[in-house]
């Protein structure tokens, strides 16, 4: 038998505490786990005394890589910063750099982009709103919402080739326009979905065991929110009323309606509820949208892409992702390639600083679900 | 044989009658290592999930490296992963099976210039069954294990013997990678290795600037 | 305050010699400012509605031999983000932390200290975070090549692996034997 | 050792193979329902069959030999539980003391215990804590119920209360003590660890607790365990309140009736706490347990 030579047990205890304070890896490699990240939970009995987060399983240094790379050329790294999610890191680059550029997608092209982005929305949601059952041990319903999920990457499919990374947006609009009939298959998909709702509700959202557990679970206050970075739904579920959709519009969301609603309460299943509010919402959006979709160009002729040069600047651009406010912050020094492109995704401030005031004194039950309810996507920590 | 191949695979095992026997229970009922190590993995709820139902072939996630019999690397590996990988491959028990996901297990795909993640995976651990494509899609997976499980039947998918007989080899590539001591193009040498406080900085900045004056 | 533009009267009357306030396009505008000047800045923009900290980042000007710090701020009352930026110099960085004002300023700060080696002095955690082992340039700045660094450490050249073993038979013989 | 009878003996090994046969068979088809449940295909029927065989053909590491010991102690604890089960109305040894069953049933989680605490894992340490604290919760409303059945036949023969709920469906006890067929119902739910007591084992949260360690031929030890936990638990509820059976076949459809159930509410259900699981079964099991056995009081006097 031959073992690595670093071979130690799985037990030791902490070095600096005397009293029967223990390590326990929470991750990489766990079932409750969303991706490959980690916590070293140091226990007492079972109950979470400190914890250390183990980031940089992901780490891929997407934000040096980018610098050598041409500005198109960046599109086919961009969308693996956020796996489940991917449009918003496609259009917030896409808007820095026409922000930089100084021009403006057609209209046509921002609908579009809506359109994409509330898909993907509601993919993410489903995979997120799945993971809660999933840490729950409510696994039938996850297995439901991963095959209502399948349907709309079908749909991504037939429009732009890919099932998971779809390099759709391109600065100046998008690469392809909406193909004959797509626009039909789309309302129908969102009437199914909605069709699906009460199913889900029976399963997830009125399963006295599912409130029993989420109730009061790891409450946040709106003020902690804020000052937190917490964004996107969860602030939402604590009771502030903001969303970079209305907040800041970009794409065609100036021109849209959007109703966004807090469930409030902060804890967990406010949370959890949060997220089925805004997937009915976007359900909504996207009927709205597809009504005053424009004719037009789908995107600015901006020569060829390839030798694309933006002007010298720098740009924050941010869109409104199933988990948040998605930021792009680029810069340019007039070159092909841009200077610097930083990331700002959701899920850091929740998954590395909000852990150091929520686990310690939970019990390990709840750590999978807190995740789940927070919706941290361990890409986009370590990018 | 060229000479320049540097990895070869021991198919050339006898099988006997008994261990054909055996590995027909071990293709029929194939656990999975419940192990996102990369984006990949994305694809797999949708392969265990409802549409495509990875159970009816007796296949299914199982919580830890010691009850489960195939591990998959679901894309790209980090340094800081490839030691936890390590680490649940020699946990796992034989027979075991390890599927690359992808292109990035196999030459490094759209990472393969940059700093954290490593190229060939094959340097480090067996591969058994590599698929390509970036992310593979549901159909690809299925059809990887399909062709996995003729190949244990026929009792070719035997990396675990190769990584057992050459263990001596895979394991200095793994500390040449791991255990680096040394800077490689260029050691970092920390202006503040001492860590100053915020005073004498501010003060130091403070006789700096009255030095340019 | 009620608007915007009498945060900027405000700003202005405060910080007129120590700071600039421009737009930039639409709900964004930047201000410019230096070392000295950043934490109570900061402070004050957080007392006045800037709450939300979206990001701290890093850029590495290394033709002008300087690391440009910008803070990334976020105004839910004004609907309006603002972008500080500092520069300090590449010899020797550090910057004070905004640890106290923001907690998780502090996670970005240990990333910023990792991937560029500016020095946090007062925050409480600097220890590599995304990371493994590592020897070499924080891999961020400029003046690192990540492609050479690959090459070197990871492939099979760099490496200098040699083939897992010497085959015992000439192949080449097999396999004519066959044939005839 | 005169009295070691060649017969029984052979009867004996029989009796511990149809126990784990039946026990994987319904683990098989339980699997299948929680697929059709959540709308897939789902695996074959003698799936559980080959994971067993397979986990045997692996190779697989041992801590130390408590671990050995007690993987053993805790399937032939369990074994010995099934020989006092009776089966469609045989009982193998002669008797089917209900005391006996469940002062047997315990010695497997013991063994389990003893077993995989020797691993050193945490995960499992806290997974077996979660089983014993869970014990508290359902064997309370059991032995209640149990103490009104003893009460009311003046035995504690298992096999009495089954023939005494022969002649018809109106004699079998679920009718006669509703009450206490729902808090045998809910510790059921409990005592085999599926949703909403699957603490043991939640691999969310502590990576399948108590298989954690187990690898190979331990882990198929672990599935044997669960198949003859499968046959006496569900054994059990037969024999108490479905009138047992004369026949092997109805006796086995009325233990898959059982556990069709129990996969059932398994499938919709997610899982409670340790102490939510714990208090919800002496709030409500216990509830009805008592209540049962003072109305079975009220009836006797």
């Amino acid at each position: 038998m031959y073992l690595p030579d670093g071979y130690t047990t799985l037990t030791k205890r902490a070095p600096k505490d005397d009293r029967e304070v223990y390590d326990l890896f929470f991750g990489p490699n766990h079932p409750g786990m969303h991706g490959n990240f980690g916590y070293v939970l140091e226990m007492e009995g079972t109950q979470i005394v400190r914890v250390r987060p183990n980031a940089g399983m992901l780490h891929r240094g997407f934000e040096k890589s980018m610098e050598n790379k041409r500005w198109v050329q960046n599109l086919s790294l961009i969308p693996r910063v956020c796996v489940p999610d991917p449009d918003p890191n496609e259009v917030a680059y896409c808007q820095a750099v026409e922000a930089i550029m100084g021009i403006e997608a057609p209209r046509r092209a921002r609908y579009i982009r809506s359109v994409v982005l509330e898909l993907s929305r509601l993919g993410s949601f489903l995979m997120g709103m799945g993971g809660v059952g999933g840490a729950l041990g409510h696994y039938s319903i996850m297995y439901l919402m991963m095959e209502s999920r399948d349907r709309i990457l079908d749909l991504f499919e037939e429009l732009t080739g890919g099932r998971v990374y779809h390099i759709y947006n391109i600065p100046g609009g998008v690469r392809r326009d909406i193909p004959p009939g797509w626009k039909q298959k789309v309302l129908d998909l969102v009437d199914h979905l909605e069709k699906r709702l009460p199913e889900y509700d029976r399963l997830l959202y009125e399963n006295p065991v599912v409130h029993t557990r989420l109730q009061g679970l790891a409450p946040l206050s709106a003020e902690e929110a804020i000052t937190s970075g917490i964004v996107g739904p969860n602030l939402r579920a604590s009771g502030v009323k903001a969303d970079v959709r209305v907040d800041a519009p970009y794409a065609a969301y100036d021109e849209i309606e959007v109703n966004i609603e807090c469930s409030g309460g902060g804890d967990a299943l406010a949370r959890a509820v949060q997220v089925r509010m805004d997937y009915l919402e976007a359900i909504r959006i996207i009927r709205r949208l597809l009504a005053k979709i424009p004719d037009g160009d789908f995107k600015l002729d901006l020569g060829n892409l390839m030798k694309l040069k933006v002007p010298a600047g720098d740009a924050y651009s941010k869109v409104e992702s199933s988990k948040g406010e998605f930021g792009y912050y680029v810069v340019s020094n007039g070159g092909m390639k841009p200077y610097r492109v930083s990331v700002r995704g959701p899920s850091l401030p929740a998954g590395l600083y909000l852990c150091h005031k929520h686990l310690p004194g939970m019990k390990i039950d709840d750590v999978a679900v807190w995740m789940a309810t927070l919706a941290i996507c361990p890409p986009d920590i370590d990018r | 044989m060229n000479k320049n191949v540097y990895m070869t695979n021991l198919r050339d095992e006898r099988q006997n009658a008994w261990e054909g026997i055996l590995n027909y229970f071990r293709k029929r009922s194939m656990w999975m290592l419940y192990y996102c190590t990369g984006c990949g993995a994305v694809e797999l709820p949708p392969t265990m999930t409802t549409r495509f139902d990875m159970e009816r072939f007796g296949m299914g996630p199982m919580a830890t490296p010691r009850q489960a019999d195939l591990l998959l690397i679901t894309g790209y590996l980090s340094v800081k992963t490839l030691k936890r990988v390590i680490r649940s491959y020699e946990q796992m028990q034989d027979p075991k099976y390890l599927v690359g996901f992808g292109s990035c297990p196999i030459n490094g795909g759209i990472y393969w210039d940059t700093y954290p993640v490593i190229n060939h995976l094959e340097m480090f651990l067996p591969v058994d069954m590599s698929i390509a494509g970036c992310m593979p899609r549901p159909q690809a997976i299925l059809d990887s294990f399909e062709k996995l499980r003729d190949e244990i039947q026929e009792g070719k998918a035997v990396g675990y013997k190769r990584y057992e007989k050459h263990y001596d080899w895979y394991k200095a590539n793994q500390d040449k990678v791991l255990n680096r001591e040394e800077a490689i193009l260029q050691p970092w040498e920390d202006p503040f290795a001492d860590k100053p406080t915020l005073e004498a900085l501010q003060a130091e900045d403070k006789i700096e600037k009255g030095k340019d004056k | 305050m009620k608007n915007f533009n009498e945060f900027i009267q405000k700003f202005n009357s405060f910080y007129q010699n120590k700071a600039g306030l421009t737009r930039k396009y639409k709900q964004q505008y930047q201000i410019v400012t230096g070392r000295d000047e950043l934490l109570g800045i900061l402070n004050w923009c957080k007392q006045n509605s800037f709450y939300h900290l979206a990001n701290i980042t890093c850029v590495d000007w290394i033709e002008d031999e300087e690391f440009e710090l910008v803070y990334n701020l976020w105004s839910y009352e004004f609907k309006v983000g603002c972008l500080f930026k500092i520069r300090i110099p590449r010899a020797k960085p550090w910057a004070p932390t905004a640890f106290e004002l923001w907690g998780q300023a502090q996670v970005y700060e240990q990333e910023i200290h990792e991937f560029f080696g500016v020095y946090f002095p007062g925050n409480p955690d600097l220890s590599s975070l995304f990371l493994h082992n590592w020897h070499d340039l924080p891999p961020l700045r400029k003046d690192f090549d990540p492609l050479e660094y690959s090459r070197q450490a990871y492939t099979v050249e760099g490496l200098g692996v040699k083939p897992e073993y010497e085959p015992e038979v000439e192949p080449e013989d097999n396999s004519e034997g066959r044939k005839s | 050792m005169s009295n070691i009878n060649g017969l029984l003996t052979l009867k004996l090994i029989g009796f511990s193979f149809l126990s784990m046969s039946v026990g994987l068979l319904f683990m098989g088809l339980g699997r299948k329902v929680t697929a059709r449940i959540q709308r897939r295909l789902g695996p074959p029927f003698y799936q559980a069959f080959l994971d067993v065989f397979k986990a045997f053909s692996k190779s697989s590491i041992t801590h130390n030999y408590v671990m050995d010991l007690g993987m053993i102690m805790a399937l032939g604890g369990l074994i010995a539980t099934a020989f006092f089960i009776p089966f469609a109305g045989y009982a193998v040894l002669g008797s089917s003391s209900i005391v006996i069953i469940l002062y047997l049933m315990s010695i497997g989680y013991l063994g389990m215990a003893m077993g995989v605490s020797a691993s050193g894992n945490p995960n499992a340490t806290i997974g077996i804590s979660r089983a014993l604290a869970l014990m508290l919760g359902y064997e309370i409303p059991i032995v209640m119920i149990v103490l009104a059945m003893m009460l009311t036949y003046g035995s504690s023969d298992l096999l009495t209360f089954a023939t005494a709920q022969q002649g018809g469906f109106a004699n079998w006890h679920i009718f006669k003590y509703p009450l206490g067929f729902l808090a045998i119902e809910i510790s059921f739910q409990a005592m085999l660890g599926e949703a909403p007591y699957d603490h043991m084992i939640a691999p969310a949260e502590i990576a399948s607790g108590p298989m954690v360690e187990l690898s190979g031929k331990y882990l198929g030890i672990g599935f044997l365990l669960h198949a003859v936990q499968l046959y006496v638990e569900t054994g059990l509820i037969v024999n108490l309140f479905l009138g047992g059976a004369s026949t092997w076949y109805v006796f086995l459809l009325k233990q898959f009736a059982v556990y069709f159930t129990s996969m059932c509410i398994n499938a919709v259900m997610a899982r409670y706490r340790i102490e939510q699981g714990i208090a919800h079964l002496w709030k409500y099991a216990g509830t009805l347990a008592l209540l049962q056995l003072f109305i079975t009081r009220l009836g006797v006097f």
